[in-house]
């Protein structure tokens, strides 16, 4: 969550925010402890956790389902419960990041 | 900044997560120093964030009036209550410290894997598995009472005494909490004997 | 110059009238008396089509308007209406309206608040909206309301801050006078037309999504406030390029506020609104008592003209303030404390005394004003004490 | 998606996904208000918006009437010729139920009546959740909030929760329906026919709050699911206050039960039988109510004359 302060003079009046969707500056996923981790194979891009993802961290096309957006997908795990397919399943955020540093320690 | 005129006070910042009990546990701190005749202050940084976003508070005990009402910007001490909290706001958490201060986390990874994520080499380091003891104790990732015990253990800010009084007083004046005083008095002291000092 | 007519109109005709030529886009009405027959007026102009305005008749003032944000920021020219209690009620809003900077035009026809209840006239309500962040401008009359509305489209619009034009309750706004009509074209051409893009971010633009009424925290709260700040300043020199423009059509020039026979004058009484009239015929009678006494009305209170009153105050031995509502506060009324701040900008440090008076209606006589400048001027001697700043003017014993 | 991510709401919220819904049924541009509370709070924070559409915040009561606001003012400009003939918009109000059953409803029942082209949807979770979990009108009987806790003296909620959507159709607008953020395809339905009707159309959808309701965040559908399922929210539309249509009968409703012992806020009241029967009682009398009111309406539609079936179907976009 970070952006650059404004000095007073660089605001637009009123208090307005003119720039649409700006939010995207905030990384929610940061709150994050538990990942949806998707099985492809299982997938049929429904589309259903796309609708139901309160986040809008779920990218897709008319056809198909990509990768869920980890830099705001908060880890509802919403998704998970909601596939019909089982598709997802949610995985503590602290055993990728741990399994992570160990590769990157050696 | 803060201006701390009186060099006996002692600032603490927490970072936690919104529902751990961050906040509880660090008014508690406070409110055991009070107990002890000691004047206390803890505020917590209210934002728009909701539950499971980070937070921040701030502590001050001082045997002096303490007069400041800014937040602790150079800590003395940092509790880190929930341990994702590393990798996703190391900036927020490192702001303001330097080789002097105190870290005090919670997590279960060994200390040189805290050292390297939080790049602390040389600093004071403490670590308590205040969530296992928790899901231990009582079942819930709630882990502000064993880490209250790790606390008093590593900084001697208060004794455990006191902060045994202060949760018996607080969980018994709610009718919810009441029946949960003997487990978090169990991972208060549990806290207090299981944090250890990193090498 | 514009063709002029010379008719004779209460104080809520010629508010109706003016806001009849300039067509505005939307009118959120509620009724609350003296306000009430105004809209009345207008109503019939909507319903004669005479107007394209949408007049929208809401369930009360606050949500008078919330409807007039809701229309100023999606490109509207906009205009509603209230008295006392209704715009007691809608000053939540106030602060919303001032702090989005949207244009829009309030006639606040001055009425007291209760308890106990007044429909009758005096200036409480207007001081609720003081620190609101609108601009505000006191009519004398009704050819001032008249002209204040004209005006204040275009200072609003300007300005981008909203604005309040006051005028008193029964006292102008049902009293019959002469007024002069400019015609409908010299109107419609001085405000020119409606247009979306008058604003910099009209929501009705969805092409350009923007977002009004953002919730700031305290790391830009600070900001957009002094940005309000420092653009309100910039109002004193909206209003004056108005007024000029507006000479120019109407061969009548204003002034932030109003000097009568204050050149010479030791003693000077300063009032809003109606009363200045019988101030000056109590000033007149003084004179011709060979009294050097003057009088001041703040025509634009808010931004309030500091620079202007000190000059006019530079001289005066003392000043006496004719507040027309109450602070309650221990010091003094309203305008009181705006005079005295005022007095910091000159090197002159005259006798301050202040008295309160037409309170919920209560009628003012040129004598009772006489008695203002009598107990000043024995004050500022040392012939007569004080125990308070404030006095009543019109009390029983 | 009209909401773009990176907005502050709680893992697991139910309003998202509600707004998502509606907005995207929409396909002519569209300008949003919003009540104060937690969808407002969460979205437009100072410098960045969440908000890909024109959005108006101006205080907690206001939503409709900024929104009738925003409408009157397209309808002049338009009558003027500033915005073209052919510029069709949308205008829709948010509220959460605070500032709709509560404290807005003057101002939402005025817009209702003055028939203003205003869509206004209420996503109602059932109290104050922004200030931290309040009882409001749309709390239920029993339920925990922090204005009527658990003691020895009162259990919770002493009052049924009010039919807002009853009193919204007894204003004899155009369209009024219940909903679930679930049932995505009625929703996103009932939105189409809303917009395709003139004048004011009222949504109550229900949206489970895993913050104050105190249920796990993956369980927000889930519970929505079944709050339909138990007919503990019936699903339903109403067109003119007069034609009444259920849409979803489950053939066996769930016990309620288990959607009360889902949520920790209102489980105590298991405890509590005479509790538990007022609620199955509410449940039970207001689902026969729905039952006969569309019966009723088969026979008015019928004598009248009107194609009932024809009565709630979409147009074709």
């Amino acid at each position: 969550m970070s952006y650059q302060l404004k000095p007073w003079h660089e605001i637009p009046i009123g208090s307005i925010v003119p720039e649409a969707g700006s939010s995207k500056i905030n990384h929610t996923g940061s709150w994050r402890m538990l990942r949806p981790v998707l099985n492809y194979d299982k997938c049929t891009h429904c589309l259903i956790c796309w609708i139901f993802c309160p986040d809008d961290s779920i990218p897709v096309s008319p056809q198909e389902r990509f990768e869920t957006d980890f830099e705001y997908c908060k880890g509802c795990g919403i998704c998970a419960v909601e596939c019909p397919y089982d598709a997802l399943e949610m995985v503590p955020e602290m055993e990728i990041k741990l399994k992570e540093l160990e590769e990157e320690l050696g | 900044m803060t201006t701390a005129t009186d060099k006996g006070m002692r600032e603490i910042r927490w970072h936690g997560r919104g529902g751990q009990g961050t906040v509880t546990a660090a008014k508690m701190l406070a409110s055991a120093a009070i107990i002890r005749g000691k004047h206390g202050q803890a505020m917590p940084e209210f934002g728009l964030e909701r539950s499971g976003t980070p937070v921040k508070v701030s502590t001050r005990i001082s045997d002096h009036i303490i007069n400041t009402r800014a937040p602790v910007d150079n800590p003395e001490i940092v509790i880190i209550t929930d341990p994702s909290l590393m990798f996703t706001i190391k900036d927020i958490i490192k702001a303001g410290t330097d080789e002097n201060t105190v870290f005090i986390v919670n997590t279960n990874f060994p200390p040189d894997k805290v050292r390297k994520i939080l790049d602390i080499p040389n600093n004071e380091l403490w670590i308590v598995d205040a969530s296992k003891i928790a899901l231990e104790e009582f079942g819930r990732n709630i882990p502000n009472t064993a880490v209250l015990g790790a606390v008093a253990k590593a900084t001697g800010i208060v004794d455990l005494d006191a902060l045994k009084q202060e949760i018996t007083e607080a969980f018994e004046a709610s009718s919810k909490l009441r029946a949960l005083l003997p487990q978090n008095l169990k991972a208060l002291e549990r806290g207090y004997e299981e944090v250890y000092k990193a090498e | 110059m514009a063709q002029t007519k010379v008719i004779a109109l209460t104080g809520n005709q010629a508010a109706a009238e003016a806001m009849r030529q300039i067509n505005f886009d939307i009118a959120a009405v509620y009724p609350i008396s003296p306000q009430t027959e105004l809209m009345g007026f207008f109503a019939e102009y909507v319903a004669n089509g005479e107007v394209d305005t949408e007049m929208i008749a809401v369930d009360g003032e606050h949500s008078a308007m919330a409807t007039c944000i809701g229309a100023a920021a999606a490109g509207a020219r906009t205009i509603t209406a209230s008295a006392g209690p209704g715009i007691a009620y809608m000053v939540e809003n106030l602060y919303v309206a001032s702090g989005m900077r949207v244009p829009i035009v309030l006639l606040d026809v001055n009425r007291a608040l209760s308890a106990p209840l007044s429909i009758h006239c005096d200036h409480a309500d207007s001081m609720l909206t003081r620190d609101t962040g609108w601009i505000s401008i006191f009519s004398e009359n009704a050819q001032e309301a008249y002209h204040n509305i004209i005006m204040a489209v275009k200072i609003s619009e300007k300005a981008m801050f909203p604005i309040i034009v006051n005028y008193d309750g029964y006292i102008v706004s049902h009293s019959i006078e002469d007024v002069e009509i400019l015609d409908d074209e010299t109107v419609r051409n001085f405000v020119g037309p409606s247009d979306i893009h008058r604003i910099p971010y009209p929501l009705l633009d969805t092409d350009k999504p923007v977002t009004y009424g953002a919730t700031a925290q305290p790391d830009y709260y600070t900001e957009c406030k002094y940005q309000q700040h420092v653009d309100f300043l910039k109002v004193y020199d909206v209003v004056r390029e108005v007024f000029d423009e507006f000479a120019e059509i109407s061969g009548k020039r204003y002034d932030f506020i109003e000097e009568y026979k204050t050149e010479d004058a030791e003693y000077i009484g300063i009032s809003m609104g109606s009363s200045f009239g019988t101030l000056k015929d109590a000033v007149d009678r003084l004179r011709e008592q060979g009294r050097k006494v003057g009088a001041i009305k703040i025509r634009l209170y808010r931004p309030f003209p500091v620079k202007e009153v000190a000059q006019a105050l530079s001289k005066a031995k003392g000043v006496v303030v004719l507040d027309r509502a109450d602070s309650f506060d221990g010091i003094g009324g309203p305008l009181f404390k705006d005079i005295a701040t005022a007095l910091l900008a000159t090197e002159n440090n005259p006798y301050l005394h202040n008295f309160i008076y037409g309170l919920g209606g209560r009628e003012i006589h040129e004598e009772e004003f006489m008695r203002a400048f009598d107990r000043l001027e024995r004050l500022e001697k040392g012939i007569e004490t004080r125990e308070n700043f404030v006095e009543y003017l019109q009390v029983r014993e | 998606m009209p909401l773009a991510p990176g907005h502050r709401m709680c893992i697991g919220c139910g309003i998202p996904p509600i707004v998502n819904e509606v907005i995207l049924a929409i396909n002519e541009p569209v300008i949003i208000s919003n009540a104060t509370g937690c969808l407002e709070v969460t979205t437009g924070v100072y410098p960045v918006t969440a908000w890909n559409v024109p959005w108006i915040h101006v205080n907690f009561q206001s939503a409709a009437t900024v929104m009738a606001g925003v409408e009157a003012a397209y309808k002049v400009l338009k009558k003027k010729g500033v915005i073209p003939e052919d510029k069709k918009i949308h205008f829709v109000a948010f509220g959460g139920d605070g500032g709709t059953y509560d404290i807005g409803f003057q101002a939402l029942s005025a817009t209702a009546e003055r028939g203003h082209n205003v869509l206004y949807v209420c996503y109602n979770n059932e109290g104050y959740q922004n200030t931290g979990y309040q009882k409001s009108s749309a709390t239920p009987i029993g339920a925990y909030t922090k204005t009527t806790p658990v003691g020895k003296a009162k259990v919770g909620k002493q009052e049924p929760r009010k039919d807002l959507t009853m009193i919204m159709a007894a204003h004899g607008i155009p369209y009024v329906a219940q909903a679930s953020p679930h049932i995505f395809r009625d929703l996103t339905r009932k939105t189409k026919k809303a917009i395709s009707m003139d004048g004011f159309k009222f949504i109550n959808v229900l949206e489970p709050c895993t913050l104050s309701w105190r249920f796990s965040p993956e369980d927000t559908m889930r519970l929505a699911k079944l709050a339909v399922e138990t007919r503990y929210w019936p699903v339903y539309e109403v067109i003119d206050g007069k034609y009444w249509k259920v849409n979803i009968k489950p053939k066996k409703p769930k016990p309620i039960e288990e959607y009360i012992a889902a949520q920790p806020r209102w489980k105590h009241v298991l405890k509590y039988p005479e509790i538990l029967e007022k609620i199955q009682k509410e449940i039970d009398e207001k689902w026969n109510l729905l039952l006969h009111l569309e019966e009723m309406s088969k026979k008015l539609a019928e004598e009248e004359g009107v194609d009932y079936e024809e009565l709630f179907k979409v147009p074709e976009d």
